[in-house]
């Protein structure tokens, strides 16, 4: 078995809900709700469920972006949550995330090529030729041309964007990026692209990624392991090839069919998933798809079931399976 | 739907142009707002007229006459002048130095103070924040004439010099104003920090100094400049007020409100209208050109309106 | 063969920016027979949402204008009504749905208010009729205690739910045309399900015809009868749903098809078209896609290639590989 | 919704006791006080200290605090030395006629700018649009004695249409309608003034609001359901815009009450800001003190009132 590089155990992240009088916490949005798992060097780990299951927070919660609730992320064997923060600050370079919206990621006053190489000048690269060189260089990997390093970010489309900020996590040599939905405010013929570039780069820099999406295709043709969830929680998780093949959850065989395929001869076999997704400040008792699940019984509404290994690295959690 | 119509694509014979910086383009979007552009010449011209217009003067702010006193607009007196036989237009101009300095010192105050304790708040928030925001809503709930008017007074009893005064008075309108950037500044800054740029400093490691000079305040100055542009009407108006009456800037150093004080007497109110006229109108010219210079530069640097 | 219910005779609409002109429409004729779904498809900024509300002229203006061109909606040129004939059309016989469910409805008005508002309109029902009529509605929609959501407001409601009920204000007045606008797109996938659902339940219960524009091939291949495919404010392919996906013609269709991956069939590498949109703004008398497509000729950058069929009536693009003159004049 | 009133009264209280401190260190830095300023030459040094100390005006500046800020607890504002009253009693008698005018000006000030704010941005860029905007600049820099003073000049005292200043003409021992006619010709021109300088900021305000709004998807939708243009724009975008707008209204509580100053020192209307100005002549502390804290709450009680107003006017707000 391959080096764990990133380890996750019993994270929690709750988003407390104030009321009352004094504006005392009155519930939680419980955003990551216990949720364990581990990422191997060279892998790359999908992430998949609909807004609100935690996909998200979990990319940003284990990089220290804000702040767990509970739980342990280990990386390379540090907990990252007791470094100091200067400890924490070096080790950043190591763990790198591009992130979803391609307007909002860049800083709308600062030089494409400065933002891309200012990150150098505060980890000890002081040689200012030596920045320019590397930024034209990852600039080239990345596929932007190098008479674009004194553009402003306006001056680019929706991929190119998302190019730069690829470019800006790689010029720290990561060995771990966390990628948050980075293709899905793209066109298709764009995505093709940015998806070619992020798999070409994870080839040539053995880099380990936690792609975090919602599009299940996506996720099956770039990922090597899957992970799904729903309001929080985990609900399956295996290597790719088996899970596409043999989904177990009601859950992931719901999302899976619910994809609209571009073959008008194919035949559908849909289950359609009834009523809305409830709401993660107060989801529902025991399994907490219950209330939509096709095969829910009584056991589901009282009892939460153990997320377990059914073989073959295949793990789900579900009372049926 | 215009998400629809406009992607910012770049072409290939774009490669030619020339970098086009955030702040040229704001220069762009601000000589091309009409009202901006008319209120930026008159501001220019109010500043020429109170600044260089004093040295073409024939007259002396010391010609006492009183054979010339309360002469109607003429050939020599261009706007008359006073009981004294002083030249009007002259110390209007003088008067104009003050008003207009005691506006612009107000609001560096203003926002020295402001922005200081605004972004203080915003980046460092938890118990700073709630502390510095705290006193905010106290300063916010003080009625500000009202205290301007106590201060006045108390500035009176204390019995400063007249020509020490409008230092006080800066300092005081300059006090009193800091809320409303404090909170501007504070605002911008919580909603910077949820974006995703800032998220990105953090992952890139980067510095407290880099992510403070280089992505939070960039972002933060052009908030500051439109409120600070706009203040500087409302600490003239202040001003001109406290003087107007009587407890502000006064005599013999002219400032705009206490030449138009000259109205409090029945007489020169209804007979000798340049007495007053004249001062009001710099006043009136001065504030509502710099609320357009304020306006057209919201919209010159609000990067939401794309043009 | 059904009756041609619209028809779209080289319409233009342009947008005047302070960089040019942006012609988001660009001579774009088709037609949208009854009881059909046509989907027009096509990426960010290729026309397809302005051809829409062209349809419904509520393009904005300034900086929008329909500067020629002809819509016809049962024979009649719809763009030379007058303002108040056409509004007696919207929302009557053509309805729309949009892409943001969170801000298509007014947050301070009750559900029930506003669905109650077109029939009171354009069916001159009144409050108590128009209310029994409205509850149908919700129901026909698939939410159930429809009493309640009659009462309530917008936020009080999910994504899917008010998606719902912007369907069901679109049919209130049994349009003949609904025009879904990416009515997906901001849904997750099994909300989307659900919703694709009810708009082909409705579609055979009702016999409406459908314009459903979408960025997604998926989408297209589930719902539609003819497609029509976009590139930079002009057609360029259209076709019955399974010969374009069967035999598309336009390199940049074929690219789309080809770009997305899908699920079980695992590929090495995806397709990917080179390259990204040209700018809108006063594009040259050619073949848009030339610069990003593998088979350019030079003819392909001076001159636009015709629109037609190469082949089977009903499918036609517009390329000049199929095309005999392939020299530069 | 009670609440959450409960807990803003409740977070007043801090906010109450700050401005109190520094409304009394202000006033406390004063030399002289009531006694100093009304000097009677006749007055020996002996009476002038025992007048001090029946007023509490010789102890240490802390202790006159907590007495003053004690008796505030209780509901006693003190007595105004310069009207022998209670400082209460002295607000209630005035603050009604600043109330006149302030209500007027609101009334018309909000109907003119929702009219004006509405049409300019129905139509952006027209030429009515641009005289509006230009209009908006100057009523926003006006000035207000300098506009009063020249109102005064042109409108009373050189065509003779409005009396010149006070409330009521004085000798005039009219009755009923005739003396509602007499305060309205006075009232006219304070109240007109007062309506220029609020209107400028609130027709900006609706304009700005209204544009955001007919930006909104749903004004789309109501257009799409075919809907004609009025009840587009008064049905579904004013009602909209008028949220945002309707916490104004809160705010305009202590200028409702708290009097014009300038304005009424100007038109010599008896309202209680025109008192307050002559209070300070005076150094009546207790009247001082008791009328900026009057105006301290009433800014406090605003700001509570426009937020409650926005939960009842917007359904998307629950207040906690």
């Amino acid at each position: 078995m391959k080096e764990v590089l990133m380890q996750v155990d019993n994270l929690k992240k709750y988003f407390p809900i104030t009321g009352g009088v004094f504006q005392r916490t009155v519930g939680h949005v419980k955003a990551v709700d216990d949720v364990s798992f581990r990422i191997h060097r060279g892998e790359s780990l999908g992430l998949v469920g609909e807004s609100g299951c935690g996909k998200s927070t979990i990319g940003r919660t284990i990089l220290r972006l804000n702040e767990k609730t509970e739980g342990t992320v280990l990386f390379q064997g540090n907990d990252i949550y007791s470094l100091p923060k200067e400890e924490l600050r070096r080790m950043r370079p190591k763990m790198q995330i591009v992130f979803q919206d391609p307007f909002s990621s860049l800083n709308p006053r600062i030089k494409v090529g400065q933002a891309i190489g200012e990150a150098l000048y505060d980890h000890g690269v002081t040689d200012s030729k030596i920045i320019r060189e590397r930024v034209l260089e990852t600039m080239n990997i990345c596929g932007l041309a190098s008479y674009q390093y004194d553009r402003y970010p306006h001056e680019f489309s929706g991929g190119q964007r998302q190019r730069i900020g690829i470019a800006r996590a790689l010029i720290m040599n990561p060995e771990f990026i966390v990628a948050d939905e980075p293709v899905s405010a793209l066109d298709v013929s764009i995505q093709a692209q940015i998806i070619n570039l992020l798999s070409d780069l994870q080839r040539d820099k053995q880099l380990t990624y936690l792609f975090i999406s919602h599009d299940l295709s996506v996720v099956e043709h770039l990922c090597d392991r899957v992970g799904v969830m729903y309001l929080g929680s985990m609900v399956e998780m295996s290597s790719t090839e088996e899970l596409f093949r043999n989904p177990l959850h009601p859950y992931t065989k719901a999302l899976m069919s619910a994809i609209p395929i571009p073959d008008p001869t194919y035949k559908r076999d849909r289950i359609v998933l009834q009523g809305d997704i409830p709401s993660p400040a107060n989801p529902p008792s025991g399994c907490k798809f219950h209330t939509r699940c096709p095969i829910a019984s009584d056991i589901c509404k009282q009892q939460a079931p153990e997320y377990r290994d059914v073989g073959n690295d295949h793990l789900v959690a579900c009372h049926f399976v | 739907m215009s998400a629809d119509v406009m992607p910012i694509t770049e072409n290939k014979n774009t490669k030619a142009k020339a970098v086009d910086t955030p702040w040229k383009t704001a220069m762009r979007r601000f000589t091309r707002n009409k009202l901006a552009v008319i209120g930026f010449i008159m501001i220019v011209f109010m500043f020429i007229l109170c600044f260089i217009g004093p040295l073409f003067s024939p007259h002396n702010l010391f010609d006492y006459s009183l054979k010339n006193k309360n002469l109607a607009p003429n050939g020599t007196y261009w706007l008359g002048t006073d009981k004294l036989g002083r030249d009007i237009l002259l110390r209007m101009m003088l008067a104009g130095r003050i008003s207009l300095l005691v506006g612009l010192v107000a609001t560096c105050i203003t926002v020295m103070i402001g922005a200081t304790l605004g972004a203080v708040a915003g980046f460092y928030g938890k118990l700073v924040d709630n502390l510095i925001m705290r006193v905010a809503d106290i300063f916010m709930a003080l009625p500000s004439l009202p205290i301007l008017i106590i201060l006045g007074a108390v500035l009176s009893d204390l019995k400063v010099h007249p020509s020490s005064r409008i230092y006080y008075l800066m300092v005081i309108i300059g006090v009193l104003n800091w809320t409303t950037l404090a909170r501007l500044v504070r605002g911008q800054i919580l909603t910077l920090r949820e974006q995703e740029f800032m998220q990105a400093t953090e992952a890139l490691g980067l510095k407290d100094k880099r992510k403070i000079f280089k992505h939070l305040l960039p972002n933060t100055i052009p908030v500051i400049i439109v409120a600070a542009t706009l203040s500087v009407a409302g600490a003239i108006l202040s001003e001109s007020a406290l003087s107007f009456l009587g407890i502000g800037v006064v005599p013999p150093t002219p400032s705009w409100g206490n030449m138009i004080s000259a109205a409090n007497n029945l007489i020169d109110f209804r007979k000798r209208p340049w007495l007053w006229i004249p001062p009001g109108m710099c006043i009136l010219i001065t504030s509502v050109a710099i609320n357009l210079i304020g306006d057209g530069l919201r919209d010159a640097l609000d990067p939401k309106t794309k043009k | 063969m059904a009756k041609d219910l619209v028809e779209f005779r080289n319409l233009e609409t342009h947008f005047q920016t302070t960089a040019g002109t942006v012609k988001a429409v660009d001579n774009v004729s088709f037609i949208i027979r009854e009881g059909e779904t046509l989907c027009v498809v096509g990426e960010s900024g290729c026309g397809k949402s302005v051809t829409a509300m062209s349809l419904m002229q509520l393009i904005e203006s300034p900086p929008g204008k329909i500067v020629g061109g002809e819509i016809l909606f049962e024979g009649e040129d719809l763009l030379k009504l007058s303002k108040r004939e056409m509004s007696r059309i919207r929302g009557n016989q053509i309805s729309m749905i949009f892409q943001e469910p969170m801000s298509s409805l007014n947050p301070v008005l009750t559900i029930g208010n506003q669905i109650s508002e077109p029939l009171m309109l354009h069916m001159l029902l009144d409050r108590k009729a128009a209310k029994k009529r409205a509850i149908e509605l919700i129901n026909l929609v698939g939410i159930s205690r429809p009493e309640k959501i009659f009462d309530s407001y917008p936020h009080e409601l999910s994504g899917g739910m008010r998606q719902r009920i912007m369907i069901a204000i679109a049919l209130s007045c049994d349009p003949k045309l609904l025009i879904a606008d990416e009515p997906t797109t901001a849904l997750d996938v099994t909300i989307q399900a659900q919703i694709l659902d009810l708009m082909r339940d409705i579609k055979q219960k009702l016999n409406t015809s459908i314009l459903l524009i979408t960025h997604d091939l998926g989408v297209v291949a589930e719902m539609a009868d003819y497609v029509v495919v976009m590139y930079a404010g002009k057609v360029i392919e259209e076709a019955p749903v399974l010969e374009l996906f069967q035999d598309p013609q336009h390199p940049y269709t074929k690219g789309l098809l080809k770009a997305k991956p899908i699920i079980n069939q695992k590929q090495e590498r995806l397709y990917s078209i080179p390259g990204q949109v040209p700018n809108p703004i006063d594009l040259e008398d050619n073949c848009h896609f030339h610069d990003r497509c593998e088979f350019c000729m030079d003819i392909c950058k001076v001159k636009q290639p015709p629109f037609r069929s190469h082949g089977k009536d009903t499918h036609k693009s517009a390329c000049w590989l199929y095309e005999e003159e392939r020299e530069v004049l | 919704m009670k609440q959450y009133i409960i807990r803003r009264l409740l977070q007043m209280i801090p906010t109450l006791i700050g401005i109190s401190i520094i409304i009394f260190a202000i006033s406390a830095m004063v030399p002289g006080d009531y006694i100093t300023a009304r000097a009677n030459p006749n007055m020996s040094i002996e009476k002038q200290e025992q007048l001090r100390s029946i007023y509490g005006l010789d102890k240490p500046d802390y202790q006159r605090y907590f007495i003053w800020a004690g008796n505030m607890v209780k509901g006693n504002f003190g007595d105004s030395m310069q009207h022998k009253q209670p400082v209460t009693t002295v607000i209630n008698t005035y603050v009604w006629n600043s109330f006149i005018i302030g209500i007027f000006a609101l009334f018309f000030s909000w109907f003119i700018a929702m009219i004006t704010g509405i049409f300019s941005a129905k139509f952006q860029y027209s030429f009515f649009d641009k005289i509006v905007t230009l209009l908006v600049f100057i009523c926003m820099s006006l000035p207000s004695f300098f506009i009063g003073l020249l109102l005064i000049k042109f409108f009373a005292l050189d065509m003779k249409l409005f009396p010149v200043g006070g409330m009521i003409t004085s000798g005039l021992n009219a009755r009923g309608w005739e003396y509602f006619i007499d305060v309205l010709k006075h009232s006219f021109l304070p109240i007109m003034v007062l309506t220029m300088l609020s209107t400028g900021s609130l027709t900006r305000y609706f304009r700005t609001s209204m544009l955001e709004v007919i930006r909104q998807d749903y004004i789309r939708t109501a257009r799409a359901k075919g809907l004609k243009e009025r009840t587009v724009i008064f049905k579904h975008a004013f009602r909209n815009a008028m949220i945002p707008a309707i916490t104004l209204l809160g705010f305009e509580l202590p200028g409702l009450f708290g009097g014009a100053m300038i304005l009424e020192q100007i038109f010599v209307w008896p309202g209680v800001g025109h008192i307050y100005l002559n209070s300070i002549n005076m150094r009546d502390y207790p009247f001082m003190l008791g009328f900026t804290i009057f105006l301290a709450m009433l800014t406090l009680l605003g700001n509570l009132l426009a937020d409650v107003l926005y939960g009842i006017a917007d359904p998307r707000i629950r207040l906690k």
